[in-house]
């Protein structure tokens, strides 16, 4: 990536990070694969319940959801594709309008939980210990699983919002090389290289004797990309959001889908 | 204490000496050093194994006889509990990872750190913040849970004592566990020095990738298990609770599809231990380098299809209690496989009896006592009678303490000079052992008979038959006092005043013997090119 | 170290806008299934639909499609574990 | 220790010696070689080591030979535990309850019992339940162990083979006295046994109303004596005792009359201890709690009849 070997071993491992993304979907993943693991023990004690108490969910605005964040998942997917083409204004817009979405998705289960609450439906209410064993079930199981999914929901408008906050305030992104054998910087130059080798940057030559070395970055395209840390960082964040939707594809059917 | 003792004593070099942005106590915890992560881990977990040794020390003096000796029986609940915990989710699943493998894992594959530094801060604090919580189970609320180790519903969502709190504490444990399994895995797939190919990476790293695998995907599930108990006590939603058709069983089935893989996170480690002193100490290549690595995977993938043989007479299926029992024998060949190795790697050595190894061949022999017990329980019929009673006591320590706890000493006598730069009085640390050895076997093994008899586990007061064996294993405790203090006296007057010793004392072959003792900050000046497997020694004649 | 520059970079927004429409022909497909009786097949096309579903959000929006086989081979593995935890409590759930 | 005492111990003795035995002869081996390498190839006899990196044929061996040991194992173990899952058509059927943290058997014929008595040589089927939290039913010298499940009726089977009183504990962790949750199994022979029912069976049919009533108007001391043997089968006594000692549940010593600090919603409040409060307290315990103690007790409206509960009562007005 650069004129001298030190810089190539301080680079950023995107893949590493990459990597470390998808392990940590997986614990996600598990997490709520016990709870699947639950939902599908009782809905295979209590078939007929789950039916019936499905009922008593709204079709249509479990359906308004799922367009909700499936297009919430597009916004994202292309806010990472616009600043993959190095378009910063575009990303952002993009952005903004995913964490609207996801917003949009939290209130309206706000107001769904509301209904149920306000029809006397929570967890160890007196009017729920009425319904059958397999509707108590269902009914803990949904509060539990939807409960969780949307605290999910909500971490990834955090985390997106930060990134969004980053992105506008950030456009500038420095770097220190410190460590052994700076000394053998003295004199060379430090450079960024674009997709064919050609210098997109250089720095003057390093005179003095060296201990540390800052670079700041622009926020500036190379080639057709941009090569700063956001670029990983929203891409990870981007898997996070997509994880929460896949989720989300599986709850839906198996609370609005079974009546 | 601690952490600034080592940080102003330590012999004046390596690693210890580089300062960052802060500096006395604060260079040690807001470090993103691996090897000061790996030693503040190392120092919170030794001192937390401490606590849990006292309260099994106070279990076995209640033990004495029967009646009661010093404890009321709800006091007697809450130490086997806590006890449990500690020793599970504080000491010996992030042990040997935690402490050692953040020290000497990115060492041995030639890198700088672990892939992620900050993250593994992190979790460290989350681990800390974990004993916080633990600790203020015991005094909030209304008095210390009284659970056992394992919660089991529906009694942990009824009982008054503090079990919410406590449960939040393992469910913080366990997210820093899965960092620390993540990063590693993260680390071995991107870190690996120019030409270290997998199979030309030591052992040690090899089952910390299993482990970390385990970590990844086990851990979740408990975490949400104990969530659900949380909200079971705070918000009644009833998963567990019979009255609401919830199902006690299918709590247990959680609880063990993690915590039965959770006992190959704790053996795991220690076996990669073993599997660097024997070479070292025996100055040959391990015998079988494949099969060993493949085995730890193979423990790792199986191990997680075995949960059920915890359950066998909690009322499972019929079938569900053949298909376990089958896969429990299964599980327990690639753990064959290994001892057979490790032996046949002494064969035509030239082993000098060290310390390290005196840990290792004594992890080899207990931690077969554990496992052949391991399948007397596996067989349903025996299961039916041993199961819940003392016999299981006996069998768990053996392999954890046996196995884990004895390739923990292992790896702190075998590392220490690497870590510190200093060398401890190997007269002392032989006795140390030994004390440790002869008052294990005395402590433990009378729980298998007493098992046998049919003596109960969480009994605070028990049957007159059942003294005699009971009083020998405490006399064992206090035997096993002894080698303890001993152990940890040598060691820790070492860190000042022991001998100062080269970078390979032992002449071991792996990286971390290559750098200066005590590592210098960034480990390696160049990374390392590989182009040899990890145990070549010299003068080592071939085959 | 292995290659560094990320081959999806690539992708383009087209491709984005069609794995939304086909996501959004899924769910209203679920959601017509779901309401006609089909009995216990509903169940098992609501799933198969949902299993569909999310691999397309796997494969496209995740990019997936275009990491590096050690990815696959990790979520086919994770998925595989679930689907294991959750089959075998079915051993002692189906038989009790 | 290896006598079998019941018809299981029998196929749970086989399967442990076959481990046994092979573990002990895998144990031996592996020291043995641990031993005798690491003085053979010591240092001063061996000053060169030979770095042997594996060797294929050997490996197999290992393999493969523990793999047909374990599975051995595993035959051993399930054809005793099949025998254990199958009871019997014409074994004889008792019912047990566990509650923290005693022990309640039931027989057919409505006798109750906070002992287990069994005949000799005749399958007992005992069928499990518990009214609270996770127990465990387990009599060592027959080496049969159940546990007992909330909301799900579990079982065990035996033939007893020696007449004599054995051990039975409850073996899952069920709280603060789980150690104490203890009862007998008491095997006698065939006839014995029949004469213990019929006694039994006596003192139940005791309180049912019969047409000639003045015959059977029980006399108030054998109501005491009812209400003392129902406390101790009902489960009362496991937390309460009679002696002035604190265990769970406040002693019952001198109960009738005594004034009480109970706390109910959070407010303190002296009452004195009448029929009406005991009949409470037993029922509801929930709604007012003695102060200093927790709500532990189980409430006991479904799990006595009027009857039972005026026996009781009649028992505890007299303890003082
Ligand atoms: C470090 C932790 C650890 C390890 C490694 C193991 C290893 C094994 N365990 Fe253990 N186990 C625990 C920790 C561990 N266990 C704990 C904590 C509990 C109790 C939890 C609780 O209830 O609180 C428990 C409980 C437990 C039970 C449930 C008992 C009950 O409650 O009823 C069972 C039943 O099958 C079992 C089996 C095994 C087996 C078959 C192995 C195998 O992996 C062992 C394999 C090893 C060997 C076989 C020995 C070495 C090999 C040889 C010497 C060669 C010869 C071998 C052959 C011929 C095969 N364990
Ligand atoms: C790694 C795990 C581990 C370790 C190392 C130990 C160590 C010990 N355990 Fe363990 N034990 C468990 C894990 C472990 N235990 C678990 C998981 C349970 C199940 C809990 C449950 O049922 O829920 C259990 C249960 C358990 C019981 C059964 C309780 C019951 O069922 O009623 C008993 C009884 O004797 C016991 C005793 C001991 C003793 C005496 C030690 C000894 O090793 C301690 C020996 C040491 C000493 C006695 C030395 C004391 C030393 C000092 C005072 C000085 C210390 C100083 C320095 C360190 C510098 N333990
Ligand atoms: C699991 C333990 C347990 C069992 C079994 C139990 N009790 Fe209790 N009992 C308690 C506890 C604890 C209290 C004190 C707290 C309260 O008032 O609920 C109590 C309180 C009482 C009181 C009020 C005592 C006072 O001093 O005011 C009475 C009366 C009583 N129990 C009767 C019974 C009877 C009759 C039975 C059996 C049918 C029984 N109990 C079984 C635990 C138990
Ligand atoms: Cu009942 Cu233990
Ligand atoms: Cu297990």
């Amino acid at each position: 990536m650069s004129a001298t070997g030190i810089a190539v071993e301080q680079h950023k491992d995107y893949i590493g990070a990459k990597i470390g993304m998808w392990l940590f979907l997986f614990t996600e993943l598990l997490l709520f694969g016990g709870m699947f693991l639950l939902y599908s023990v009782y809905r295979s004690k209590h078939p007929a319940e789950f039916h019936n108490a499905a009922a008593e969910l709204d079709t249509i605005v479990g359906t308004l959801n799922t367009i909700i964040l499936l297009t919430s998942s597009l916004t994202m997917a292309l806010s990472i594709a616009a600043i993959h083409r190095g378009n910063k204004r575009l990303c952002m817009i993009l952005l903004a309008i995913t964490i609207v979405l996801g917003t949009c998705f939290l209130v309206n289960k706000y107001f769904e939980w509301g209904a149920k609450f306000s029809h006397g439906i929570y967890p160890n209410s007196e009017y729920l210990l009425s319904f059958e064993k397999g509707e108590i079930l269902f009914f803990g199981l949904y509060f539990t699983m939807t409960g969780l999914h949307g605290l999910h929901v909500l971490v990834g408008i955090i985390v997106l919002t930060v990134m969004l906050t980053k992105i506008i305030n950030r456009p500038h992104r420095g770097v220190v090389f410190e460590g052994v054998g700076m000394e053998k910087l003295q004199g060379a130059h430090l450079a960024v290289l674009g997709e064919r080798d050609e210098r997109v940057w250089e720095s003057e030559a390093i005179d003095e004797t060296v201990r540390s070395v800052a670079i700041s970055f622009k926020y500036l395209p190379v080639g057709k990309r941009i090569r700063v840390e956001e670029y990983a960082n929203l891409e990870t964040s981007g898997l996070y959001w997509h994880l929460v939707d896949i989720i989300w594809i599986f709850l839906f059917p198996l609370f609005y889908l079974i009546t | 204490m601690g952490n600034r003792a080592i940080a102003e004593h330590a012999p004046a070099a390596g690693f210890y000496e580089e300062k960052g942005r802060f500096s006395g106590l604060f260079a040690w915890i807001f470090s993103t050093d691996h090897k000061r992560i790996g030693l503040l881990y190392m120092i919170s977990i030794l001192i937390l194994f401490s606590v849990g040794v006292v309260f099994g020390f106070l279990m076995r003096l209640e033990l004495v006889s029967p009646g009661k000796t010093i404890m009321e029986p709800q006091t007697y609940n809450s130490i086997f509990t806590l006890h449990g915990v500690i020793m599970i989710f504080l000491f010996i699943i992030p042990g040997l990872p935690a402490a050692f493998g953040n020290f000497f894992l990115p060492i041995q594959i030639g890198a700088r750190d672990v892939a992620f530094p900050r993250l593994n801060l992190l979790s460290w604090w989350l681990y800390i913040s974990g004993v916080v919580f633990a600790l203020l189970a015991l005094f909030t609320g209304s008095g210390p849970p009284d659970t056992g180790w394992t919660f089991y519903a529906p009694y942990s969502t009824q009982t008054g004592t503090n079990v919410s709190l406590a449960v939040f504490a393992a469910f913080i444990l366990g997210f820093s566990s899965i960092l620390t399994g993540l990063n590693f895995v993260t680390t071995i797939h991107r870190l690996r020095a120019p030409g270290m190919s997998w199979f030309r990476m030591p052992l040690f790293p090899w089952s910390l990738y299993a482990t970390g695998w385990v970590q990844l995907l086990a851990t979740p599930i408990i975490g949400i298990t104990l969530l659900l108990v949380i909200f079971e006590r705070l918000f009644g939603v009833g998963v567990f609770d019979p009255l609401k058709g919830g199902d006690p069983i299918l709590y247990q089935h959680l609880f063990w599809i993690y915590s039965h893989p959770a006992v190959y996170i704790m053996i795991l480690p220690a076996m990669g231990v073993i599997s660097e002193i024997i070479p070292v100490h025996a100055h040959r290549t391990i015998f079988g380098y494949r099969f060993i690595a493949y085995s730890s995977l193979a423990i790792a993938g199986l191990g997680s299809l075995v949960w059920g043989h915890h359950m066998f007479v909690s009322g499972q299926s019929y079938t569900a209690d053949v298909v376990f029992s089958l896969l429990t024998f299964l599980v327990a060949i690639p753990s064959a496989i290994k001892v057979f190795n490790w032996v046949s790697t002494l064969y035509k050595g030239s082993i000098v009896m060290e310390t390290p190894l005196l840990y290792a061949l004594s992890f080899i022999f207990l931690f077969s006592i554990g496992g052949l017990s391991g399948l007397m329980q596996g067989a349903l019929s025996v299961n039916v009678h041993i199961h819940d009673t003392a016999f299981i006591v006996g069998h768990f320590h053996y392999v954890m303490f046996g196995g884990t706890g004895f390739g923990f000493f292992g790896a702190l006598h075998h590392w220490f000079p690497k870590m510190f730069g200093r060398m401890y009085n190997k007269t002392h640390s032989r006795i140390a052992w030994f004390f440790l050895f002869v008052g294990f076997n005395m402590l433990y093994f009378p729980m298998f008979i007493l098992g046998w008899m049919g003596m109960p586990r969480r009994y605070y007061d028990y049957l007159p038959q059942f003294h005699t064996w009971h009083l020998m294993s405490t006399i064992g405790s206090w035997i096993l006092i002894s080698g303890l203090i001993l152990m940890f006296a040598n060691l820790i007057r070492s860190l000042r005043k022991g001998e100062r010793v080269g970078s390979d004392p032992w002449g071991g072959s792996t990286l971390e013997w290559s750098i200066s003792s005590p590592p210098p900050k960034e480990n390696f000046e160049e990374i390392p090119r590989i182009d040899h497997g990890p145990y070549e020694f010299k003068g080592a004649s071939k085959e | 170290m292995e290659d560094e520059s990320p081959k999806h970079g690539l992708v383009g927004y087209g491709t984005y806008f069609l794995t939304w429409f086909a996501l959004l022909v899924l769910t209203a497909l679920t959601v017509t299934v779901a309401g006609m009786k089909l009995g216990s097949l509903s169940i098992l096309t609501a799933i198969v639909i949902a299993c569909v579903k999310s691999s397309v959000v796997l494969f496209f929006f995740m990019h997936l499609k275009y990491e590096a086989p050690v990815f696959k081979i990790m979520v086919l593995v994770v998925i595989l574990v679930l689907a294991i935890f959750i089959g075998f409590t079915f051993f002692d759930v189906s038989f009790r | 220790m290896f006598e079998s005492l019941s018809n299981i111990a029998e196929s749970v003795n086989t399967a442990f010696f076959f481990i046994l035995v092979i573990s002990i002869a895998m144990l031996v081996l592996i020291t043995f070689l641990m031993v005798f390498f690491v003085i053979k190839y010591s240092r001063k006899r061996h000053p060169t080591s030979k770095s042997i990196e594996g060797n294929k044929l050997l490996e197999v061996v290992w393999t493969v030979v523990p793999t047909l040991l374990v599975l051995g194992m595993f035959y051993f173990g399930w054809v005793g535990y099949k025998f254990m899952k199958d009871v019997p058509e014409d074994a004889m059927v008792v019912n047990a309850t566990g509650r923290m943290w005693s022990w309640l058997f039931e027989y057919e014929n409505g006798v109750q019992s906070d002992t287990l008595w069994v005949p000799l040589g005749r399958s007992v089927h005992v069928k499990l339940e518990s009214q609270d939290v996770l127990h465990s039913f387990y009599v060592p010298a027959f080496k049969i162990k159940q546990d007992l499940v909330p909301g799900m009726t579990n079982y065990v089977w035996f033939t007893a083979k020696e007449p004599g009183e054995y051990e039975l504990f409850c073996a899952e962790y069920c709280g603060q006295r789980h150690s104490y949750m203890l009862s007998k199994v008491v095997v006698l022979p065939e006839d014995e046994f029949n004469a213990w029912l019929e006694k039994e069976a006596k003192f139940v049919s005791e309180r049912e109303p019969s047409p000639d009533a003045d015959e059977r108007e029980l006399t108030e001391a054998s109501l005491i004596r009812r209400g003392e043997r129902l406390s101790k089968i009902k489960g009362c006594s496991a937390c309460h005792s009679t002696d002035g000692s604190r265990m769970v549940g406040p002693t019952f010593k001198g109960i009738f009359g005594r004034s009480t600090v109970v706390v109910a919603n959070g407010e303190e409040r002296e009452v004195v201890v009448d029929e009406d409060y005991l009949r409470k307290a037993t029922l509801n315990p929930e709604a007012e709690i003695v102060k200093g103690f927790q709500a532990l007790m189980p409430p006991q409206r479904s799990l006595l009849d009027d009857e039972e509960l005026d026996a009781i009562i009649e028992y505890l007005k007299q303890l003082k």
